[in-house]
């Protein structure tokens, strides 16, 4: 039987980022207690393996040995379903990213559509499981999920679009390439295009932490307020699922930021390009997002949308009315 | 218009002098002690559940089964007995028995002992699985000391 | 306005007693007896000059009849002997023991309500008693003219069961929503 | 806003909130009749904790009660205590060593500032900032450790006696004490900048849950609650007790009657006691730390008193009757966050649910206090 070895390649690939995923989670919670200790002044995980490095792991073996719980009254089908779509759209997201010149699943000529498509997706997750869940807090919960979402999408996309006009492309290994050459090429400092391009940046890096529902704008689970929010009812690998793509969205959300302002895997005096910087960049990312979410009180729900609507809409949308002037006279 | 942008400008910048303080704090030297790894000294004033002191000269306990401290107790967790011995000047102490679990380490067994015959100890790692480990029988801990 | 003249006021709206006290001694300034029909005209003038509540609550009385006609014997008792031992040691004869006094039923112990009020400004700590029948504790509420009572009104209930007419949600607050006993009565027993 | 909270009633829900509710610090419940995320109604619910420490006061000697004073507001202990022992000695008319009183006000100021700075982490805390809390810890570690080595305990303290105190201070107590002010005003720029001037905080506290100076005077409401809304009434300096009077402070008043007055006010007051505790140690006497004459059985004369101290969550009374008994035959408790907690049902009313939880935060509740 004859097999196209680029299934075989796409497999491999699918397996390895399913991998990936699922170790990233696992680490990034270590990563965050042990940042969150060091920032509070403690040692944070210790006992279990140097550093506590096989914390993730035992933690990983508790959540899954405990009983899956479906509380009566709560429909099955949504509340089963719905760790799962968390999860899995966070993962097809990865098949299009690309790591380093030639690590790439498949490289798609429309790869941030695809991504922003799937990462749409999640929010539907979330609010299956809360609404699924016919607990008071989940479907507050809910509620506050979706409207952030859609609040902080448009922000998000205006930013997206402006930066598609300037590379032109929506190939993401199109739009490193055109970065190569040293950190005054990436786009984050591309101020021959627009002026405002840091302030994009911050802009796009902002609405990831609200579309990612990262602290300080984790409505959802606000645990002072709503206790955990749409999870409240999960308990084990339930539980552990959410978790897990929870952070793999996070994760996409660094890698997006890495690749569309950070020149992906270019390093930045154009020295020895590869995959360890496009990891070193995500991580530089994705150790930001922790540090605020520890630094931070949480906003309210009107604050947020004060945010989004009040000042990142107006000024990207200002962002992207320049970008497109000066596209134009230069 | 430029209220705004002040509010703006200055509310990020509050927001980055914040992620500047953690930051800091991130590189410092951690605070905590590795409890049961590493201890810190008890104060002397520290008050542990009572215990029964010695005599320097006889090694005996100094109480006179008074029940003072029986009486002073407000949660009634000290039972004091004694007996007449011939030969003996006063009552012999029979039985001192702290029913840790009801004790509130207020203090005032201590404050109202006329001979000083009980003192807080320094005991502070205290964990057991039975109530009954909290019953405590503080003249037979006195004996085991000797 | 001072404290002179809050107890003018007070006298005015039909209060049994009011005493000016040494703060130094008891802490408070102003002891205020009231019949429980006085209350909310008393209160009322503590509202208008701007004192704020601290707090309501209960003393039981229990026994204190039987006290004082206790002490009014021995004091009658110690009184007689007295005399005879004047008498006696004068020479005379003693004059045959006059006997006890008969008396009647012993009056009803009562309840008694206490309000606690300060006020912000002023040095002046003001507290206001009214006594009740234990049979029949009832007591006007006060939860109009100062919100802040329902809650003191509410615990009151609970510990002594007095009875707040007009209060409008006299369930247990501190204790369990089916609680029906009182614990701070003096004739509670567990 | 309010116009959302009075739209069909027929379309609201009823949220329990507590009594396990990681906002609510402890076992408070309070019953929330919600429209969507606003608030219609909420009716606290206590007594999950209620352990009638008022009938456990008539059942055993004047003494005895001592130790339950430590247990109410278990995070400023030391002002309960200051609070009873002062009554019983007003009623039984004892005289108390002027080192005593020094020592009982540098330690429940000591204490205050321990309160003040828990508080501060916890309502940090509840609008879900992490570390604050971890610092302020830290800060209030040296305070426990200070206090423990006069005191013998780290939280309940059980410290004050009829005429004096349990104990004298140790060698290091002065200079430790020194060291830690030294060391706290410098911390203090730091939770400034990191917590008080950040825009989020500001944002969520600044015109939210407002409380006015009527509403508090119909309440009843003391302490950092009243000062917040404008109120200048602080029993330290109102009914001067104690050695205060001979202290140099301000009561620190802020009229915007919102949470982030409420919030300054606890701030400001870490500097004050700060300041009274600096005095203190600057004027602090020697000789004894107990009364000579005091008697083994006390029995206060017939009648009934009352006395008032600050604690930090405001106005803490307690009303003994005395039968000239050794027991007291009728003990009356004024715990200043009963009163400051009854406001909450009308304050919050039309409010969101993260506002509500940040004005509860603001009231600074201990609920064994509350319930007693």
């Amino acid at each position: 039987m004859h097999v196209d070895p680029e299934i075989i390649r796409l497999l491999a690939f699918l397996v390895g980022v399913i991998a990936f995923a699922a170790l990233n989670a696992a680490y990034l919670v270590w990563l965050e207690r042990k940042e969150a200790a060091h920032i509070q002044r403690r040692i944070g995980p210790k006992e279990v393996g140097p550093f506590g490095l096989f914390q993730p792991l035992v933690d990983g073996i508790k959540l899954m040995t405990k009983q899956l719980i479906v509380p009566a009254g709560v429909d099955p089908v949504l509340f089963k379903i719905a760790p799962i779509l968390v999860m899995v759209p966070a993962i097809m997201s990865f098949v299009t990213i690309p790591f380093s010149e030639t690590l790439v699943a498949r490289n798609l000529d429309l790869g941030l559509l695809v991504i922003f498509a799937f990462a749409s997706v999640n929010v539907l997750g979330l609010l299956l499981g809360a609404w699924g869940s016919r607990n008071k807090y989940a479907v507050i919960s809910a509620a506050r999920v979706v409207s952030q979402n859609v609040a902080y999408e448009i922000p998000m996309l205006v930013t997206v679009v402006t930066l598609v006009m300037i590379t032109g492309t929506m190939n993401l290994h199109n739009i490193v390439m055109q970065q190569q050459g040293g950190f005054w090429h990436w786009n984050i400092l591309n101020l021959s295009a627009s002026p405002l391009m840091p302030v994009a940046f911050l802009i796009f890096f902002v609405c990831m932490l609200a579309e990612t529902n990262r602290a300080p704008f984790d409505m959802a689970e606000a645990e002072s307020e709503l206790v955990a929010g749409a999870f409240t009812e999960y308990s084990g690998m339930g539980f552990g699922v959410f978790f897990m793509g929870e952070y793999a969205n996070i994760v996409i959300g660094a890698s997006v930021a890495t690749i569309l302002f950070l020149g992906g895997w270019d390093c930045p005096l154009g020295l020895f390009p590869g995959v360890h910087w496009f990891l070193i960049k995500m991580y530089f990312l994705i150790f930001t997002v922790i540090w605020i979410r520890w630094t931070f009180p949480r906003t309210t729900f009107y604050g947020l949308l004060n945010l989004s609507w009040k000042i990142l809409i107006p000024i990207s949308f200002f962002n992207l009315i320049l970008t497109s002037a000066m596209l134009k006279v230069f | 218009m430029i209220d705004y942008l002040r509010e703006i400008i200055s509310g990020t910048w509050s927001l980055f002098v914040g992620l500047g303080i953690t930051i800091r704090y991130f590189f410092q030297p951690v605070v905590t002690v590795q409890y049961p790894y590493q201890t810190l000294p008890m104060t002397p004033c520290f008050r542990g559940h009572i215990e029964l002191t010695k005599d320097e000269e006889t090694g005996e306990t100094k109480c006179i089964v008074c029940g003072m401290c029986q009486k002073a107790c407000p949660s009634n967790c000290i039972t004091v007995n004694g007996e007449k011995r011939e030969g003996v000047k006063g009552k012999v102490l029979t039985e001192y028995t702290l029913d840790f679990t009801k004790c509130s380490l207020c203090g005032l067994c201590v404050e109202s002992c006329p001979t000083a015959a009980i003192t807080f100890s320094k005991d502070y790692n205290l964990a057991g699985v039975r109530k009954e480990a909290y019953i405590f029988d503080l003249k037979k801990r006195l004996e085991a000391k000797n | 306005m001072n404290c002179g003249a809050i107890k003018q006021k007070l006298a005015a709206s039909g209060a049994e007693a009011v005493i000016e006290t040494e703060y130094a001694r008891k802490g408070f300034a102003l002891n205020v007896q009231v019949a429980p029909e006085q209350l909310v005209a008393a209160v009322s003038v503590l509202d208008a000059e701007g004192f704020f509540i601290e707090a309501v609550t209960g003393v039981d009385w229990l026994g204190e009849q039987a006290t004082l006609r206790k002490e009014a014997e021995a004091k009658a008792a110690a009184e007689a002997k007295a005399k005879a031992d004047a008498a006696a040691a004068a020479g005379e004869e003693a004059p045959a023991a006059a006997p006890p006094a008969e008396q009647g039923e012993l009056a009803e112990d009562a309840l008694e309500a206490v309000y606690d009020f300060n006020h912000y400004d002023e040095f002046c700590r003001v507290t206001i008693r009214t006594r009740m029948v234990r049979s029949k504790p009832e007591v006007p509420t006060i939860s109009h003219i100062y919100p802040g009572a329902d809650w003191h009104e509410r615990e009151t209930h609970d510990f002594f069961g007095i009875i707040f007419v007009g209060h409008p949600y006299l369930v247990p607050l501190l204790l369990p929503e089916d609680a029906d006993y009182h614990p701070l009565l003096k004739d509670f027993r567990p | 806003m309010s116009a959302f909270a009075k739209s069909e009633a027929n379309e609201t829900f009823v949220l329990n909130l507590g009594p396990q509710h990681p906002a609510t610090h402890g076992v408070l419940r309070v019953k929330l009749t919600m429209d969507g995320e606003y608030i219609v109604e909420a009716e606290p619910v206590l007594g999950y904790i209620h352990r009638m420490h008022e009938k456990m006061g008539e059942n055993r000697t004047w003494a005895q009660f001592l130790p339950n004073t430590g247990r109410m507001d278990y995070l400023h202990a030391l002002a309960y205590n200051h609070g009873y022992v002062s009554v019983v000695e007003r009623a039984a008319g004892i005289e108390v060593p002027e080192r005593a009183e020094y020592l009982r006000v540098i330690t429940a100021e000591l204490n205050r500032v321990s309160s003040h700075l828990l508080w501060f982490g916890a309502f940090i805390l509840d609008l879900g900032g992490f570390s604050p809390l971890l610092y302020a810890f830290d800060d209030r570690e040296h305070i426990l450790d200070l206090l423990e080595s006069v005191t013998g305990s780290r939280l309940t303290y059980c410290y004050f006696r009829f005429g004096g105190v349990y104990n004298d201070i140790d060698d290091n107590f002065v200079p430790g004490t020194r060291a830690f002010i030294k060391r706290l005003r410098d911390r203090m720029p730091m939770y400034h900048n990191l917590v008080t001037k950040n825009i989020i905080l500001m944002k969520r506290l600044q015109e939210v849950g407002p409380i006015s100076a009527e509403m508090c005077r119909k309440y009843g409401a003391t302490g950092p609650v009243c000062r917040g809304s404008g109120i200048n009434f602080d029993v330290r300096k109102h009914e001067p007790y104690s050695i205060y009077p001979e202290m140099d402070f301000d009561v620190p008043v802020y009229d915007q009657c919102e949470s982030m007055a409420r919030y300054m006010v606890r701030m400001d007051e870490i500097e004050q006691s700060l300041r009274i505790i600096e005095q203190g140690l600057d004027k602090l006497p020697e000789g004894p730390v107990m009364a000579e004459k005091v008697p083994k059985i006390i029995k206060p004369a017939k009648g009934d008193y009352y006395h008032a101290v600050e604690t930090a969550r405001g106005s803490f009374g307690v009303r003994v009757v005395s039968d000239g008994s050794n027991t007291p035959y009728r003990l009356k408790l004024r715990s200043p966050t009963f009163s400051n907690l009854s406001l909450f049902g009308e304050a919050c009313q039309g409010m969101l649910l993260p506002d509500a939880l940040a004005l509860m935060g603001s009231l600074d509740l201990v609920i064994p206090e509350i319930d007693r």
